[in-house]
């Protein structure tokens, strides 16, 4: 496994498909060999990156949504893109508790998770165009390989 | 009633999410267990050898299976 | 669920990647409440046509193979795709037992597995060019749903 492996999914942006995206990306790192509290971490990540395309990026209409997922070494880089509505203050957005959606009681605290869960997080989007939110995380070393 | 769908049930009509929900308990008792014995957690592929499943599909138990707040209730019972 | 709800995966053509499409198809299927035989049903199908696609198509060298799969109702439709050599005679491919490399000892059932445990098969492929196995299935409907 020197090369880098990656797979990439899309599917239609409903949220009967969240549980479908969190299976395929904890499917995928499996070859990192992480923990189970690990994994909980990434799903926790990509499921609110997923909701957040579904009901803001697409505002619940259908549309495709991406996720992709790299492995390089023991580091998954995960994408999550949506061709929605983007977001026109992304500094605003990433604050803790901030939500454009309050009637839909949002807690507001999506990107706050991907940052507590994840070794990094990165926010692309264009208004009107979409958005792409990259998050990476390296796990440790399978303890039996130490 | 009952026993028309268990005698369903039992005759190739077992449903994916029941055996996923049974797969999910047994990954999260294992988990103590090995856990206990390692004094850490184990890995995915540790539960798997453990447990004669695929990493990917103990990846699928997990997500149809029972949230685990709710297991304690469940093993419990 | 009234209009369909699809899924696209790609990955990296690599053995350890079989395991994956699987359960990215089932994942995916689950959301029909299938039995256990009909997903065991399912899952061996697009084993067989992902080990083709490695070991045929791409002949294990890196390549990409996408996996789709369409709901409509209770019938899922499967397509396993790559872009690798291609196949020189379909008819003689699909015999029972026939297989083009007898030193691996492969059995030669694979498209006799999926012609089995699937409603429908389809095989479309341009020698050189690689590819496309199209799979239908009928899940059964819930007996509560009845
Ligand atoms: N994919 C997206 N497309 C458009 N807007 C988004 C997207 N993701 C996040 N946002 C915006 O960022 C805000 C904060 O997101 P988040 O921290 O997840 O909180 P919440 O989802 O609870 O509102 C959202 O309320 C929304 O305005
Ligand atoms: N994706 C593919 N690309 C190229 N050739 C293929 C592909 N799938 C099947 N074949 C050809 O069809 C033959 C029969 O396939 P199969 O029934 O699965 O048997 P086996 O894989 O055991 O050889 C293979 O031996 C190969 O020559
Ligand atoms: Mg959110
Ligand atoms: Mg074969």
């Amino acid at each position: 496994m020197n090369r880098q492996n990656y797979m990439k999914v899309e599917f239609t942006s409903r949220s009967e498909n969240e549980a479908f995206a969190r299976v395929a990306v904890s499917a995928f790192i499996t070859q990192l060999d992480p923990t189970l509290e690990e994994l909980e971490d990434v799903k926790t990540a990509v499921s609110e990156a997923v909701t957040n395309a579904i009901i803001h990026g697409y505002e619940n209409e259908d549309g495709v949504i991406y996720v992709a997922c790299t492995l390089n070494g023991q580091t998954a880089s995960i994408t999550v893109e949506d061709h929605g509505k983007g977001i026109p203050d992304v500094k605003l957005a990433m604050e803790p508790l901030y939500t454009s959606k309050p009637e839909l009681e949002r807690s507001g605290m999506g990107f706050t998770m991907m940052q507590t869960f994840m070794d990094s997080l990165d926010v692309q989007t264009t208004f009107g165009k979409g958005t792409t939110v990259t998050m990476t995380k390296t796990f440790q070393s399978s303890p039996a390989d130490l | 009633i009952g026993e028309i769908k268990r005698f369903l049930r039992d005759d190739g009509m077992i449903k994916v999410s029941r055996t996923l929900k049974e797969l999910s308990i047994k990954i999260h008792q294992t988990r103590e267990v090995l856990e206990s014995q390692l004094h850490r957690p184990p890995t995915l592929q540790e539960l798997s050898d453990e447990m004669g499943v695929s990493p990917e599909e103990i990846t699928l138990a997990l997500e149809s299976g029972v949230p685990v707040e709710s297991l304690y209730t469940t093993i419990h019972e």
